[in-house]
């Protein structure tokens, strides 16, 4: 029924005029379902890792293709309890939190005054944040308070940041610091 | 309420959208009219800030409804699983009496070796406490001094260094009875002191102080009384820091947190003033002196706290590994203690005094955060300044893009900063787990290499920490015997291959977290019950213990979710601490005997028939009855609902088969709150910092212990009470199509093309009495500062009328900064350093403000 | 309000207006030099022979500009041919841009071999190639020929208005007048432009009165049905109220109206021509200019 | 040909989150506009404004307010209707649009020469080119998701169900149950395009609307452009009789007299 209902001689006659001037025929063509020559499913051959959304705290559960290693596709897991495959708009982006021009991919370094960033080694920066941490813990170490009370920290570090990371992040962080003595850390959960 | 769920959370939405079109009832509080109440049933406008008003209003309206004094469910649960019968101290004065504080308020002088809790006064809570009867004798404690009065045998105890076990200890911190009234008719009882408290709160008194129309109120406070009972329940989503459900399914307060892993991150806390699973971060301020100190501070001895010498011992054992040891007290002198507030805005007033000289920023965006322009001051005193994100932020950038520096203001040659800035992986091209806002742990994959020098934050720390191992080493000054004894061994085990060179292995992470038996790693601890105080378990977080049960089950990655049509927690999904429930303190599910409330709203309940298996460690016998359900009972599995506590009981065995709140130390939930909250035991409701009036309910206009951090300094000034020139109420807030401060989504074309620049929404009213019209350029400022913005002149905010007053209400939302596709000036400049004392969270969603045309 | 007003604009802009211009006065001029072929006088072929140039040089123009304009002017074929099933034909008689191709294309072709056979009656072709095919249209074939070119210009001058009817665009499709007064405006722009350009072909004067007397009658009759078409809108008129109704008086004002009254006044016969060339223009320009400019989310709006 | 597949979107459950329109995106690869750098249009919190060769889904904002506070603020996600009657489908010069096997409409990118006519077509202005491609782009109801039995990309994404994507025949059963829910709430809703005996013999996109179909930028009786085509072909063909008797009057071979009187008549 639904096909008769779509054969182009009722598709004209209920548009009425259309059959009004003769000769209204196609060659070869007819407005009848046909199978489209559509492009190839892009997640066809993909690999599917499942994975996070990594935006609000809500968990939904995604799914990524890749293809050669190569992210193609990130979509909603339907399996997820939270999300039933369902993102939001910024869930929906993740794909360009990954593909994206825009994105930092170098290590900068600007020396004290200056007015440009450098590009330098990964390796070399590294040593050098390492001896700036030492150098203001020892400069700024406090074991004994005037009071006499043991506290073994510095409070002239400040590290921020852990809401938008792991878990596996925030307990490295957090001891890496409170290791070294450091106290002052903090994430966005208080802003 | 004060929440815009359907925008902040859309997809969480999906579940009341769904509840609502099973005939739920969908009510929104809010300044604003925004994409939730355009889905409500009904929207109450509110003015920022009011929040507490119009609370306070509710319950008012309600405990003094017919319903609420006939109906039986309401005295049962409250008489029962609340403290509402509890008898509180004859010392303790409510606001009622002393004009809008509490008893206990004494001044509070900043201490000179840190001068930032931003406080002016502070409670002593001893007035707040329960009336109790005479303290019990401690049956097993073998000391001289039996007669000794509170507290003497714990300090007994402490200068005997007595312990492992701890046991005694804790039994020794056992207060007496608490006194109660089942008829709730003692004045001095929770629940006549709450009567009193909130008698004011009127819904006259509530259109004044909030500018909500008191027939929207009153619909309010209806619909509520009506979908309450045995069978039927409300749930309030807030915005509120801590995640707290009441226990039965589809009821209680919601939380509704920002980020992945923001519940991950205060669970596993980088922040300053916890450790571990909630435990206070050792402090100058408090008398945690020694181990013992700690634990005689910070021991609940009648609740499921009781167990804290065991978490915090495990703890210890995952920092310093095999040095923390019985004879050095674990390594607890070790561990660094907190000087009072370091909190984010604090840590920020102490940077701008030059105390604070190096900071490493890893995915977070201060520099657009609260008061900008001060952040931003701060960051230019640094000596050095990491940044590690994905994308150049405005924190990476203040030094040569910040509006100081383009106005020229400041100079770049005079910002001595050494700045570095680290490019970071995305989510898809590292392993790991988030938290979400249900306490759920989810694993994620490695499923893509990240480019360039892009490496994992993790990587970042593990990689600094070789390097200050090795700079550290053989050093032997007593102050870096702490670091050179912490435990540092995340290198991937042989076989698993690092995803970057240098990259740590997460699962390993999550092991240490989850902890195991000390003597062999590879025995993972199956839950927190396992835990030792004697240093045989190391477990950096006991309330993650079990996620990763076994050295091959990691339980956050599970994927198997239940089948259609079973009610469903979904046990098999990721893996939800405590113990893998899903509704915590779900014993309230069912009523005094064990059986749910009403068959519609059962989760778990007692099943007195169910045959148990001997008790595995001592082979005994164990009687019939377990609590079943669909969740697993945050309860004593097998402890019958008629139970009674142990007298000399410590723990959960300190509590009855009646008391749900197993985390509370008298098993109940608080309606009044002897401890715990700095700010006093009630709601009580006090004006913003800035506002346009004086607060109407009470003499008090602020609460007197509230924070304002580097008070008088000329970047954090603060408006005067009804100040003409700041006439207007501003909220800040976000928007479904950007992510906080922007970083991960200024930059994403799809989403800056969705809402490309910032806007302030302003009412008509306002629009007309100033000659603003659509899209125009208007300037906003504080006094803090002064932004640009674009007019989105619209009838979902306007003009209230507050305490007699006409008072027009705008809102921006914070999203932009000079960085990404999406551009715009940073609203947080207008913000100010005021917060909140219990948690420091700011007051940037209520201040005043003045619009002009540019 | 018209449910017009919820389409979008095709982005038809400067080259289909200059098309649909240039194509008017091919398939006008094409008609008139057939016409003149077969009914008119002898001392007239040199109308005739500049109408059929015009014609081949308008087509060849009009193709240019419509594959031009294609977003993927390599695929111009695609309406001639199915693409996938190559060479079936692609044509289909009820939608006038697939029969417009097929138009324009036969058009094309029976244009540029009249006009091969004018010129090398005048002598005037040196490719031998060219010439052999030149030659060839001559005698009766030449007539049939050039009378299928005038047919087929007819279709060309107006089937623009029809293809613009059958949208759902506001104007275009508000009304039925859009075809025909294309036409009356494809043969007023045709005749002037013969007038214009016969004299350089050695036309007399006798047949260039004649043909503005005829293009008189073209622009009153274009004026007829401008009058209809603006009455068959209706309520949408109101869109006249911009910079395009503006340029359409204009047109109407100096491209039809002046016209008449120098005709009247027997005036410069060449300024008049100009004028009604002036007028064709502005015509499609308003007609499709005021259509596009229609946002439609300010309709939704309530704007 | 299998089962007509399609959308029921219930704008009542619309929180105008834009998933649709992202989800949309990211699985069609289409890009931006300018690359995201765009300005505040002022409407609402609709900055795309209408559906085109790389908006394949809208989301459009209408505030209805009395005054402040007082009113509603209604949202809907629109797409590609999938005509029964597909005006593009009808004008498309190369056969580039075709009715798939699932009764959907899909323009094929690689046939489409970027002609237009379809744009001008489409009574709902749902297509557009693409800068990308230089062809006419719209919805193609994820054909290709469609034929691995896939969801499309924006019904799958959409948190609230607002839009639902299934068999016309059981979405039509469950659109009315719930304009029947709605009516019995006091509230006005009625449903557009579900009408197969309607225009353009139903839309198998179609929509629960709370208002009239123009509010929501619809037209409230879609046609197809071929309605035009015998009145304005017949007028053109009436003109052209005129004009032709007109110029073989004018222009055909005179007698000398007249001749001689030289310019003709005016007529």
């Amino acid at each position: 029924m639904l096909v008769g209902r779509r054969d182009f001689l009722r598709l004209t006659a209920s548009a009425g005029a259309g059959t009004a001037i003769g000769g209204l025929v196609g060659l070869g063509v007819t407005l009848a379902p046909a199978v489209a020559r559509a492009q190839e499913l892009r997640i066809k051959d993909a690999k599917t890792t499942p994975s996070i959304c990594p935006f609000c705290s809500v968990g939904c559960a995604t799914l990524i293709h890749t293809v050669d290693g190569k992210i193609v596709n990130i979509e909603g897991d339907p399996r997820s309890p939270h999300n039933e495959g369902t993102l939001c708009p910024k869930g929906a982006a993740i794909y360009q939190l990954h593909v994206n021009p825009n994105r930092a991919t170098t290590v900068l370094h600007r020396k004290p005054g200056a007015s440009d960033w450098e590009v330098v080694e990964l390796e070399w920066a590294m040593d050098r944040v390492g001896e700036l941490i030492k150098k203001t813990r020892d400069e700024t170490f406090i074991e004994k308070l005037p009071n006499g009370k043991l506290v073994n920290m510095t409070p002239a570090v400040f590290a921020l940041g852990g809401a938008t990371l792991d878990n596996e992040f925030n307990h490295v962080c957090q001891k890496f610091w409170r290791g070294l003595g450091v106290v002052a850390i903090e994430n966005q959960a208080r802003i | 309420m004060g929440s815009n769920m359907a925008e902040c959370h859309p997809v969480a939405f999906r579940w009341p959208m769904k509840a609502k079109l099973n005939g739920a009832k969908l009510v929104h509080v809010d300044p604003r009219f925004t994409r939730t109440s355009a889905v409500a049933d009904l929207h109450v406008p509110i003015r920022a800030g009011s929040d507490i008003a119009f609370l306070g209003g509710l319950i008012n309206y309600v405990i003094n409804s017919k319903r609420w004094n006939t109906d039986p469910f309401f005295k049962e649960f409250a008489v029962n699983y609340t403290n509402a019968a509890t008898i509180i101290s004859d010392d303790f004065k409510d606001t009622e009496e002393l004009e809008g504080v509490f008893s206990g308020l004494v001044k509070f002088s900043e201490p000179a070796f840190w001068p930032y809790n931003g406080l002016e006064g502070r409670y002593d809570n001893a007035t707040w406490q329960y009336k109790r009867g005479p303290r019990p004798a401690p049956a097993r404690v073998e000391i001289t001094r039996t007669t000794a009065a509170a507290g003497a045998i714990t300090k007994d105890l402490i200068a005997k260094r007595a312990g492992p076990p701890f046991d005694d200890l804790v039994r020794s911190l056992k207060l007496g009875p608490a006194e109660k009234d089942p008829t709730l008719q003692n004045p001095h009882c929770v629940f006549q002191i709450l009567k009193r408290h909130f008698a004011r709160y009127t819904p006259e008194m509530v259109e004044q102080v909030c500018g909500s129309p008191k027939e929207k109120f009153i619909k309010v406070a209806e619909m509520l009384l009506e979908s309450s009972g045995r069978d039927r329940s409300s749930a309030f989503a807030y915005a509120v820091a801590w995640t707290q459900h009441i226990g039965r399914p589809g009821a209680g307060v919601m939380a509704l947190r920002g980020h992945a892993a923001i519940q991950g991150s205060t669970d596993v806390p980088t922040l300053y003033h916890s450790i571990h699973g909630y435990m206070n971060a050792p402090s100058a301020l408090r008398p945690h002196e020694t181990l013992r100190d700690y634990m005689a501070a910070e021991t609940t001895p009648t609740s499921y706290y009781g167990n804290t010498p065991k978490f915090l011992v495990s703890y210890l054992k995952s920092m310093y590994g095999a040095a923390a040891t019985t004879e050095n007290d674990f390594g607890y002198d070790w561990h660094p203690k907190i000087l009072g507030d370091h909190s984010h805005i604090a840590s920020f007033a102490a940077m701008a005094d030059g105390k604070v000289k190096g900071m490493c920023c890893v995915g977070q965006n201060p520099a657009t955060s609260l008061n900008g322009g001060a952040t931003r001051q701060a960051l230019r005193q640094l000596d050095w300044l990491v940044v590690k994100d994905n994308w150049l932020t405005e924190t990476a950038t203040h030094w040569y893009l910040g509006p100081e520096v383009k106005k020229g203001e400041v100079k770049i040659e005079d910002i001595k900063t050494e700045i570095f800035f680290f490019p970071s992986t995305q989510i898809a091209e590292y392993d790991g787990s988030f938290t979400n806002t249900q306490r759920m742990l989810q694993w994620h994959s490695y499923a893509a290499k990240a480019p360039g020098d892009c490496r994992t934050d993790s990587w970042f720390y593990h990689n600094l920490a070789k390097r200050l191992k090795k700079a550290y080493a053989g050093s032997k000054l007593s102050r870096d015997q702490g670091w050179n004894n912490v435990s540092w061994d995340f290198d991937p085990d042989a076989g698993e291959e690092p995803l970057y060179p240098g990259e740590i292995s997460a699962r390993k992470v999550l092991r240490e977290i989850n902890g195991y038996q000390t003597a062999d790693p590879k025995q993972h601890l199956k839950g927190f019950a396992e835990l030792k105080d004697d240093g045989s378990t190391t477990c950096a977080s006991w309330i993650y213990c079990g996620c990763y049960p076994a050295w091959d089950q990691n339980l956050t990655a599970r994927r198997e979710p239940d089948p259609p049509g079973v009610p469903g927690a979904h046990l098999k999904w990721g893996w939800a601490w405590p113990a893998n429930r899903r509704v915590m303190y779900n014993r309230a599910s069912a009523d005094l005997k064990g059986n749910p409330w009403s068959e519609r709203k059962r989760w778990i309940w007692w099943d007195p028939t169910f045959v148990n298996p001997p008790d595995p460690k001592t082979g005994k016998p164990v009687p019939k009855g377990k609590w079943v359900g669909y969740d697993v009972p945050d309860f004593g599995a097998t402890k019958a609902p008629d139970a009674q506590p142990k007298p000399d009981g410590i723990g959960l065995d300190a509590l009855s088969g009646t008391q749900p709140f197993i985390m509370r130390a008298d098993g109940r939930g608080w309606l009044f709150v002897p401890a715990g909250l700095v700010d006093g035991p009630l709601p009580t409701h006090y004006e913003p910092h800035e506002s346009p009036i004086q607060n109407p309910l009470y003499k008090q206009q602020t609460s007197p212990v509230h924070k304002v951090w580097a008070p008088g300094k000329p970047y954090n000034k603060l408006a005067v009470v009804g100040d003409p020139k700041f006439p207007y109420v501003i909220s800040t807030y976000r928007l479904t199509e950007h992510y906080l401060a922007g970083a991960m989504s200024r930059w994403l074309p799809w989403l800056a093309e969705l809402q490309p620049e910032l806007f302030i929404e302003l009412g008509k009213g306002l629009a007309q009495e100033k000659g603003i019209k659509n899209l125009d350029w208007l300037v906003v400022s504080s006094p803090r500062g002064h932004i640009r913005a674009k007019a989105l002149v619209t009838d979902r905010i306007g003009v209230m009328q507050i305490a007699g007053k006409r008072i027009h209400h705008v809102g921006m939302p914070w999203h932009w900064g000079w960085m990404g596709l999406s551009t715009g000036d940073v609203v947080n400049d207008l913000t100010a350093w005021v917060g909140d004392p219990n948690v420091s969270i700011h007051e940037g969603k209520a201040f005043v403000c003045n619009v002009e045309k540019a | 309000m018209s449910d017009t007003f919820f389409s979008g604009a095709p982005h038809w802009a400067w080259l289909i207006i200059l098309y649909f211009f240039v194509g008017g006065i091919a398939g006008g001029g094409s008609l008139l030099a057939a016409i003149v072929d077969w009914f008119g006088a002898p001392e007239d072929r040199p109308v005739a022979r500049t109408g059929y140039n015009v014609a081949a040089v308008g087509a060849i123009i009009s193709g240019a500009l419509l594959t031009i304009d294609l977003g993927r002017p390599l695929r111009f074929w695609h309406m001639l041919f199915q693409s996938a099933n190559f060479p079936t034909l692609m044509f289909k008689g009820w939608s006038p841009i697939s029969f417009g191709a097929w138009g324009i294309f036969l058009f094309g072709l029976f244009s540029v071999l009249t006009a091969l056979g004018g010129m090398a009656e005048e002598g005037r072709l040196h490719n031998p190639a060219l010439r052999a095919v030149g030659g060839a249209v001559r005698g009766t074939l030449a007539k049939v020929v050039g009378g299928v070119a005038g047919l087929l210009g007819l279709f060309i001058a107006g089937y623009t208005g029809v293809l613009l009817s059958v949208t759902n665009r506001p104007i275009w499709a508000d009304g039925p007048w859009l075809g025909a007064l294309f036409l009356a405006s494809g043969v007023s722009t045709g005749a002037a432009t013969l007038i214009l350009l016969a004299p350089g072909r050695g036309a007399t004067e006798q047949s260039l009165a004649r043909l503005s007397a005829f293009d008189t009658k073209a622009l009153v009759v274009e004026l007829l049905v401008l009058v209809l078409f603006v009455a068959s809108l209706g309520a949408v008129n109101r869109v006249w109220l911009s910079f395009w109704g503006l340029v359409l008086l204009v047109g109407v004002g100096f491209g039809i109206l002046a016209p008449l009254r120098m005709h009247a006044q027997r005036r410069s016969l060449a300024g008049a021509a100009r004028l009604v060339l002036l007028g064709g223009f502005l015509l499609r320009l308003a007609t499709i200019f005021a259509s596009e400019g229609i946002e439609r989310y300010r309709v939704a709006a309530g704007m | 040909m299998a089962e007509a597949m399609g959308f029921f979107t219930d704008t009542t459950v619309c929180i105008g989150c834009k998933a649709c329109e992202v989800a949309c995106k990211e699985w069609n690869q289409l890009p931006a506009e300018n690359g995201g750098v765009r300005e505040l249009s002022g409407d609402s919190y609709d900055n795309t404004r209408k559906l085109d060769g790389i908006h394949w889904r809208h989301v459009r904002f209408i505030e209805q307010f009395k005054g402040p506070y007082d009113g509603r603020w209604l949202m809907m996600s629109d797409v590609c209707k999938h005509c029964v009657q597909a005006g593009c489908l009808e004008v498309c010069p190369t056969g580039a649009i075709v009715r798939t096997q699932f009764d959907t409409v899909v323009i094929q990118s690689d046939v489409c020469n970027g002609c237009r006519a379809c744009i001008a077509a489409c009574p709902f202005g749902v297509i557009d080119i693409n800068p990308v491609s230089g062809t006419a782009q719209k919805c193609t109801l994820c054909y290709d998701r469609l034929q691995v039995g896939l969801e499309p990309a924006c019904s799958k994404a959409c948190p609230t169900d607002s839009i639902q994507f299934g068999a016309i025949a059981e979405l039509r059963t469950r659109a009315e149950k719930r304009v029947a829910q709605l009516k019995s709430q006091g509230v006005a809703a009625e449903l557009y395009g579900a009408d197969p005996g309607g225009p353009l013999g139903g839309l198998n996109s179609f929509y629960l609307l709370v208002d009239k179909p123009e509010v929501y930028g619809l037209p409230r009786h879609p046609e197809l452009p071929t309605t035009n085509l015998a009145k304005s072909g017949g007028l053109s063909v009436a003109s052209a009789a005129v004009l032709g008797l007109l110029a073989i009057v004018g222009l055909r071979k005179r007698r000398m007299d007249e001749q001689s009187r030289g310019g003709g008549g005016n007529v």
